[in-house]
């Protein structure tokens, strides 16, 4: 190196440095590409597959999802809370879920409670509800009759209600709810629905009556409800024991809102 | 000129903190290796477990080497450049900046709010007071890039024409790749991630910061390296009794870090979607150049031990080894470098391989193979660093060389032991990031033993660092030593000249620009034209 | 220290010097040409073009809806798997794959970014939100594999594992006969 | 901190290994790197290609 002289040693470099990526280029946009789709395909086509302008061919795929699944999408401003009005609008609306619901959305009975709970998970399922994608008892009746607004209006009402009291974290919690089954692909319940963690769209499940977990667990289990987008529940369920189940509901259902 | 430091304190405080921060990351990640072995149960939550990884990961990669780098260099103003540093306040401000952002960082995640890891994943966006804790420590290294620049600046305008001193034009180089690979990640915390965490925006394009990041991910490992290569060069022969082979070699090996460790970031993405395969080899290639400073340095720091052993009487092709001073902890420590440098770059070989990476993409080897390089080969020259400027930054002596030995053996074999069992353990399809393993399961059961190999080898680097930490106070607060002047290597021949592009960094800055833009201008704008924004998933809503 | 340099000695280490730059130039080059045979040869490509997707609406419109996943025989024959990844589950939960032949997978993620691999192969991809992955993987053997998710997701993460099944090719037709995607979930 | 025993200066002695020196270095860098070569090859005969599936 000490025989170059001194100012070239920039020039050089840099020559080097062009050449190196001459060749670089050259091999990632021209040759490279050559095993791809077609030999027929211009140099201009190559290159742009190898910058990835160009799009791959889906495959032959359906484009319309059944309506047994979900087709709703949760506008991002719900997750904002509504207004005092849509809130008043909402308590009104509500006076028919009262029956099975309770007067302040904590049911006493096996209707889940839904007080408090997030206004996208309100929202979401009374339009699947609506849309026939989720079925239960009179739910699909009752909300049938409902407009777009009188959902959201619901939602954030039972969602401006207070939780008895908040609980967060459990160390004790059963070893499924905590850390899941990995081998199973059970993701930790906590991991979505609050104990640990919450998951967008994920309802709270403290308090909620035993025998609406257990049932819901099994229906998405069985495939009954498949209202869950992507199939984000039914995943979980269908690893689940009948001792899972159970254990799991109980837990939920014995853990204070 | 004393022979001790008059920035002492400014530098001490760097390196206090520096590994005051180490040992609390290094305990965390050793917790981490033994709650998820086969020898604990499950850890009770994972939540807490990627809390305690996101707190190692940032208090390693952005405050640990950052903290060491910056007191390296503002000790190498003063001895090398045998001038006062300028602009004592504004390093102390500096150092604040960083303090104070580290800790606010840290602390948000002690708290639980930004289980994200440091390599931030958006859309997963934590709390603000994370990202703006990271922002202040990278400003505070911004000041610190640019006072070893006015100091150079002084020095050069009293010395007119005068070579840089090497150490001081590779403490520089090295600070100027950090600033400019720096720009990525905070292009990345300030365009898109703050404002989304902040509130101001809710989606956020996951490939663009994907490729944002990968610009400082990949040349931050070499500022990392940095300061050990500098000790490779400046320190280790004179330390041995040898003379630095060639000091234009040297130049020409840190100009060419400064060039090529910047534009081949993609290789982290060779897998991800967000990125044409065209650039990616493009960028392997890249990865491919950058090895060649590396191989240089291999070759010119054996020949300036070549030197010291021949010195001392060695003879024959590979006989002269034994004539080295074995007993030397900095001889022991370079040699162990070498070694995990040697092993660590052939996986690196691999992984930067285009396709051959997928063989080992995101499993445990490359956890292995960057704790190799990190912790094995560059944080073992950190040691050295310090040992060798203690004596000049306290005045006190290191007497006991037996317990720096011991200190670095246990270093050497517990980095091995931890890393060498994860290179197999992602060989056998191991996932990174796991908070445990079910290793009931007959395809997991064989991976079991490296884990706890992990655990070892853990352990041992915890004692290692505990020892150091008591060898460094001990000289603190032990006897006074009488002080020579400190000396960085000499070359075998003074260096009287040298080529005018090797004493400055125009050319080298220019070609590392310029290359970034070539890398990575299209795949940026290309994605900037796309508007992927997706919806932000907070972290512990 | 000699005050005069000499001449011999310095183009002698020049000349040393100069080979080692040789030698490490000559390594780099030679693996990068191995990759570039590679790469040519057997078409070892890792994921290339950007396909723009977006995650919100998956599930109601589009090739990722759920009757669409799992793996297909398309009307050239190819064999296709579909899928995505969520926090914290693949769908499908377990892959069925026919043995010595080229699979294709397309694959996306609902929510933040994942990645996955199948043990013991080189089958292994990048999952991030807003964009579509393809690649070609090829699986020899018939037997079970696991795919655990190798990105960190959030807290769920390491419970997310799916199952990767490569049954004999005639089994495989078998299966796919009934026209919708298999899986064996 | 850490300096080995002074050595004699001498000038010459210094020039001559200067001269023959790399030989050493040659040999040591050039056998960790065939090394590093040789782990590199054993993982692309040994663990990629076979992975890679029936071509």
């Amino acid at each position: 190196m000490s025989e170059d002289a001194p100012a070239r040693i920039g020039f050089k470099a840099t020559l080097v440095v062009i050449a190196v990526g001459a060749f670089a280029f050259t091999m990632g946009f021209y040759i490279l590409p050559s095993n791809g789709a077609g030999a027929t395909d211009t140099i201009w086509q190559r290159m742009c597959r190898a910058a990835g302008f160009t799009r791959t061919s889906p495959g032959s795929a359906s484009a319309l999802a059944s309506p047994v699944f979900t087709s709703v999408i949760v506008p991002k401003d719900l997750y904002v809370g509504g207004t005092a009005e849509q809130i008043g609008h909402g308590a009104t609306l509500a006076l028919r879920c009262a029956v099975c619901h309770g007067a302040q959305g904590v049911s006493g009975g096996d209707a889940p409670d839904l007080a408090a709970q997030h206004p996208e998970v309100i929202y979401k399922e009374l339009l699947d509800y609506q849309r026939g994608a989720r079925t239960g008892g009179v739910m699909n009746a009752m909300a049938a009759s409902l407009s777009a607004d009188n959902i959201v209006d619901l939602a954030d009402y039972y969602a401006s209600l207070p939780p008895e009291n908040a609980v967060l974290m459990s160390m004790n919690a059963p070893a499924l709810v905590r850390v899941g089954d990995p081998m199973r692909n059970i993701a930790p319940c906590g991991s979505c629905h609050g104990t640990v963690d919450h998951k967008k769209g994920a309802p709270s499940l403290n308090g909620q009556p035993y025998t609406y977990l257990n049932a819901q667990l099994r229906a998405f289990a069985s495939g009954v409800r498949r209202n869950d987008a992507n199939a984000d529940m039914r995943s979980v369920a269908r690893g689940l024991s009948d001792a899972d189940t159970v254990l799991v509901a109980k837990y939920y259902a014995g853990t204070p809102r | 000129m004393s022979a001790v430091i008059k920035a002492r304190h400014l530098i001490l405080a760097h390196f206090w903190s520096a590994f005051v921060v180490f040992f609390a990351a290094i305990l965390l990640g050793e917790w981490q290796m033994v709650v998820r072995s086969p020898m604990h149960a499950w850890v009770d939550l994972p939540e807490h477990y990627y809390r305690a990884v996101t707190g190692h990961g940032t208090a390693m990669a952005y405050v640990f080497p950052t903290l060491v780098a910056m007191g390296f260099g503002y000790s190498i103003v003063e001895l090398a450049l045998k001038q006062a540093l300028i602009g004592l306040r504004w390093a102390w401000f500096a150092f604040g900046l960083l303090a104070v952002g580290a800790l606010m960082a840290v602390a948000t995640v002690a708290a639980g709010g930004a289980s994200v890891l440091y390599t931030f994943y958006p859309p997963l966006v934590g709390s603000p007071f994370y990202y703006i804790g990271v922002v202040m420590v990278v400003v505070g290294s911004w000041i610190w890039v640019g006072l070893m620049a006015v100091n150079l600046h002084a020095w050069r305008k009293a010395n007119p024409g005068l070579p840089v001193p090497l150490a001081m034009y590779a403490a520089t180089a090295g600070a100027l790749l950090w600033a400019w690979t720096a720009v990525g990640a905070a292009l990345e915390i300030l365009l898109q991630i703050l404002p989304v965490a902040l509130g101001f925006k809710d989606r956020i394009d996951a490939g663009l910061a994907r490729v944002l990041f990968s610009w400082t991910l990949h040349a931050i490992v070499y500022f990392w390296l940095f300061p050990t290569y500098i000790a490779y060069y400046v320190i280790v022969p004179r330390a041995i009794g040898g003379r630095l082979y060639s000091d234009v070699m040297a130049r020409l090996a840190f100009v060419l870090f400064l060039v090529f460790s910047m534009p081949i970031g993609v290789h982290h993405l060779f897998m991800d979607p967000e990125v044409g395969a065209g650039f990616k080899y493009v960028h392997s290639v890249f990865t491919g150049m950058v090895a060649i400073p590396t191989l240089l340095t291999v070759f010119t720091i054996c020949a300036s031990v070549e030197i010291a052993a021949r010195l001392r009487g060695g003879h024959g092709l590979v006989g002269w080894l034994r004539a080295l001073p074995w007993n030397n902890p900095v001889m022991l420590a370079v040699t162990f470098s070498f070694v995990m440098l040697g092993l660590g770059g052939a996986g690196g070989l691999i992984n930067m391989s285009y396709p051959l990476d997928s063989t080992i993409h995101n499993t445990q080897w490359v956890t292995g193979h960057f704790h190799l390089i990190f912790a094995g080969a560059i944080v073992i020259m950190y040691f050295i660093i310090a040992y060798d400027l203690w004596p000049h930054l306290t005045g006190g002596a290191l007497r006991n060389f037996t317990m720096i030995r011991l200190q670095l053996w246990l270093w050497f074999i517990g980095t091995l032991v931890m890393t060498l069992p994860w290179h197999v353990a992602g060989l056998l399809g191991m996932p990174r990031r796991m908070a445990y393993f079910d290793y009931s399961n007959p395809t997991i059961a064989p991976e079991a033993w490296t884990v706890t190999a992990a655990a070892l080898g853990g352990a041992m680097m915890v004692a290692s660092v505990v020892l150091f930490l008591w060898v460094l106070y001990r000289a603190q607060r032990g006897r006074r030593m009488v002080l020579t002047a400190y000396r960085f290597s000499v070359p075998v021949h003074p260096v009287l000249v040298v080529p005018a592009p090797l004493n400055g960094f125009a050319v080298w800055v220019a070609l590392m620009v310029g290359l970034t833009i070539a890398n990575y201008g299209v795949p940026i704008f290309h994605l900037l034209s796309l508007k992927t924004s997706v919806p932000a998933v907070f972290s512990r809503e | 220290m000699s005050p005069s340099r000499s001449i011999s000695n310095d183009s002698a280490a020049a000349l040393a010097e100069r080979r080692w730059a040789m030698v490490s130039v000559g390594v780099i080059v030679f693996i990068l040409a191995i990759i570039a045979f590679t790469s040519i040869h057997w078409a070892t490509m890792p994921v290339s073009g950007i396909e723009p997707i977006d995650p919100v609406t998956l599930h109601v419109s589009g090739e990722f809806i759920e009757q669409n996943l799992g793996t297909q025989i398309g009307r050239d024959g190819s064999v296709t798997v579909r899928m995505i990844a969520q926090q914290y589950a693949f769908n499908p939960q377990c892959i069925v794959v026919p043995a010595g032949t080229k699979v294709r997978f397309r694959g996306t993620s609902v929510d933040v970014v994942h990645g996955f691999l199948v043990t013991g192969t080189n089958a292994n991809a990048m999952l991030v939100p807003g964009y579509i992955t393809t690649f070609t993987a090829q699986f020899s053997q018939v037997g079970e594999h696991l795919m655990p998710c190798h990105e960190f997701c959030g807290t769920g993460h390491a419970a997310m594992w799916a199952h990767v099944k490569v049954v004999a090719p005639e089994q495989f037709s078998r299966l796919a006969a009934a026209g919708l995607g298999v899986r064996c979930d | 901190m850490f300096e080995s025993e002074e050595l004699p200066e001498d000038a010459n002695r210094l020039d001559r290994i200067y001269a023959h020196a790399p030989i050493g270095a040659l040999t040591v860098a050039g056998v960790s790197t065939a090394i590093v070569l040789a782990l590199w090859l054993a993982f692309y005969w040994v663990i990629f290609l076979p992975r890679s599936g029936p071509i």
